[in-house]
């Protein structure tokens, strides 16, 4: 099977997203979740610019510039949602009021430790943002990216080499080659990318994986690649 | 006499911003921008700012207008990257050295105005422990977590962009318009508030999202 | 499955609390108390609570019910002082040593459970520097003035009163009815909101005052 | 003259209390300045629970059990009020956006000490209240109170003999007797009531005095005694 494209690895963890949880969606990427959220469960989208139960993106007609989120895309508002000033946003990011955030990644180590905010390009000036705070304070951490760099390189690894968001606060990594879980043990893989074998997805890592006992198959439907 | 916050224009507004003044700016992911003040800042023409702002660089804020006539010593924000592969003005100034730079964890930078505003002059945050963004800084352990000691952020003038306001200054906001104009009205001295309307009667109880007591000036946006 | 955070009484809402657990109450000024959790705690007979409360004497609150049950090991207040001048349950048991109890500022109170609910471990306050009540704690200076370092304050459950909600557990709140409940909400693992009535439709994005985000546990009060 | 009663040193402060000022007035007499705010002037009165614009008392048939003021009172909302929570009622308070504070007092010291929180009732629990959150961040803090206590000691001192609210905080003070500023050289005296002798005034105070060179009368019309 092919490695999942970006929008398939939105679908996989989407449907790990559980009725009720209050969950946050990295700018990007990450933000495609809320698209594929398994029918009937019901949960409340965080944006950290405020928008606490964000919808989908609104249609060209419904379109409202001040009706935006994090990620400056005009959305709606989700019934029973309301909208919060910044300081107060973050005030329930870091108080951990939020359950799981998705993120998007550069590189993830074995014990935890997430690199996604500087990509060093030379001169340009540094994006933070709001990594730093839902990389520390939420209930749990998942990332999404893919398993390698353009260049081939690991992304999961035994140390970061890029600078950190936070330590040690990576739970879960969804790849397009593999779902992962972060262990006090190190990385623990559940699903593995159909026709991939142990050892290849293990050469395609920069640190040991373990796999679990009932590990099984990653699969996604087919789903045209929207980033 | 009657309280009443309005002023005639977004000039006359910022027509006593002093040289050096630090001037906070609301807006975030789109909405919220005081861009009418902003232009008016520029206009006034007052150097050597310090303008504290969530992003340095987004295209539908007019800060970086400040930035580009060369009123900006100095800026405090979560993001100041440009979008483009090239360098926008800010990104080149900051490479030759002619602007300062203090880029925070964004709800470490709210925090910040939040506390600037209540009277906190420092408090412990996890955001950015163990980061390449807070070395240096004073950390502490509470409950067997690492914390950093962040100290607040005030302002001479916050450029705050609202909904709705009354004489009294109360303001309501629209939407993802919010984010960081209640916590940087908090913060300033000073507060201007650019609303698309004023109203005759007072803003119902129930519906004010900033108190007037925070607010000294308003403009309507549009209006200058 | 939808989110629905109603239960069906005070009595269910209440039966997890365990022995010892720490409880927030809101309420000030006469509004805003959560009196049908209150003694629904009462009947529930969970022993060697912390009970924190802006007031542990105040005659329309039902806090006093939990204290002449017995139920109370710790007080953390605001105001401690009954208003007759024969000592209340509380004071005796105050006198006698039977009672623990910490009084803060009301100010840094509200400031310490707002830490709690916002990720914030510890933070400085001017209020009661240099005065008998906060002798022993660690003081430090910032820009020539001097503070007091305070921890944040948060709890098992938290008891709130408010006016409307929805099955999101969203909430409003009347008038002084609000005090110290959006604080308190945001301060305990778990909440439970005592309102006049859950509106079957959601309440308006813009009369929102506390997200439902913070709150577990919706009863209608007086439906017990 | 009579010296002033207690309705008659509020109806004294209220004089000046300047339009457009953000005014906490304490429990008990303090706030009975608001029903003596001079004709025309607008100003914003704040209550600690949260009340920003908060009006007269209410009517028997208009009073709402809950729209009461922090000490219990069932008010009204003046025109442009609103209310919000404790926790950001006190962020109000402490970061200085309150411009005058009226508070009752045991002590006021010739260096701005102010006691006003604990009269040491034996067994009785403490009471602290706003007072120390008031005292250490409104712009200027104003203290009404009896000049002598009901045994005939003094309450404005050299120092303090009850505990502190906040050191160094109080900018004047109003008496039954006197109308006294605190500053850098201690006491100064711009009022005194008619008939009262400096000396005498002295006489009853427990700290040295200064009187300005214009020094004035104190006057008030009759006003009952409402406390």
């Amino acid at each position: 099977m092919q490695p999942l494209n970006r929008t398939q690895i939105a679908w996989r963890a989407a449907q790990d997203l559980q009725d009720g949880m209050v969950v946050n969606l990295g700018i990007g990427m990450p933000v495609h979740c809320s698209d594929y959220i398994p029918a009937g469960r019901e949960l409340v989208i965080q944006s950290e610019n405020g928008v606490i139960g964000a919808g989908p993106e609104a249609t060209a007609e419904a379109a409202d510039a001040d009706l935006v989120d994090a990620g400056s895309r005009r959305i709606t508002i989700a019934p029973g949602g309301t909208v919060i000033d910044s300081a107060w946003s973050f005030a329930m990011i870091r108080g951990g009021h939020i359950d799981v955030t998705v993120l998007g990644a550069f590189e993830v180590a074995a014990n935890g430790d997430l690199a996604n905010w500087d990509s060093r390009i030379p001169d340009k000036g540094p994006l933070v943002g709001g990594a730093m705070d839902l990389a520390a304070s939420a209930k749990s951490v998942w990332v999404m990216m893919e398993h390698n760099t353009r260049s081939g390189g690991p992304r999961l690894l035994d140390a970061c080499t890029l600078p950190l968001t936070a330590p040690g606060c990576v739970k879960r990594v969804y790849t397009d080659l593999a779902v992962i879980e972060v262990t006090p043990e190190g990385f623990l893989v559940h699903e593995v990318l159909e026709g991939l074998s142990h050892a290849a997805l293990q050469a395609r890592s920069g640190a040991t994986l373990r796999f679990a006992p009932d590990c099984g198959v990653l699969r996604a439907p087919d789903l045209t690649d929207e980033d | 006499m009657a309280i009443d916050k309005r002023v005639a224009s977004a000039a006359a507004a910022v027509a006593d911003v002093a040289d050096g003044a630090r001037v906070m700016i609301s807006g975030f992911g789109g909405a919220g921008f005081a861009n009418d003040l902003v232009l008016a800042l520029r206009d006034r023409g007052a150097r050597g700012l310090t303008i504290i702002v969530n992003s340095a660089t987004h295209p539908l804020s007019f800060t970086h207008t400040l930035i580009e006539a060369g009123l900006v010593a100095h800026v405090i924000c979560s993001a100041a990257r440009g979008r483009g592969k090239g360098l926008s003005v800010f990104e080149q100034l900051y490479k030759d050295g002619k602007i300062g730079l203090e880029v925070l964890p964004q709800g470490t930078f709210a925090e910040c105005i939040r506390a600037g505003g209540a009277g906190i002059p420092a408090f412990y945050t996890p955001s950015g422990y163990g980061t390449d963004l807070t070395r240096g800084k004073e950390t502490r352990r509470f409950g067997g977590r690492d914390y950093v000691l962040e100290e607040a952020i005030q302002a001479d003038v916050a450029l705050v962009r609202a909904d709705m306001a009354d004489r009294f200054g109360n303001l309501t906001f629209r939407h993802a318009q919010k984010n960081f104009g209640p916590a940087m009205a908090t913060a300033a001295r000073l507060t201007i508030a650019e609303v698309r309307v004023v109203q005759e009667t007072p803003i119902a109880p129930e519906r004010v999202e900033l108190p007037g007591v925070y607010v000294q000036r308003l403009v309507v946006a549009g209006g200058a």
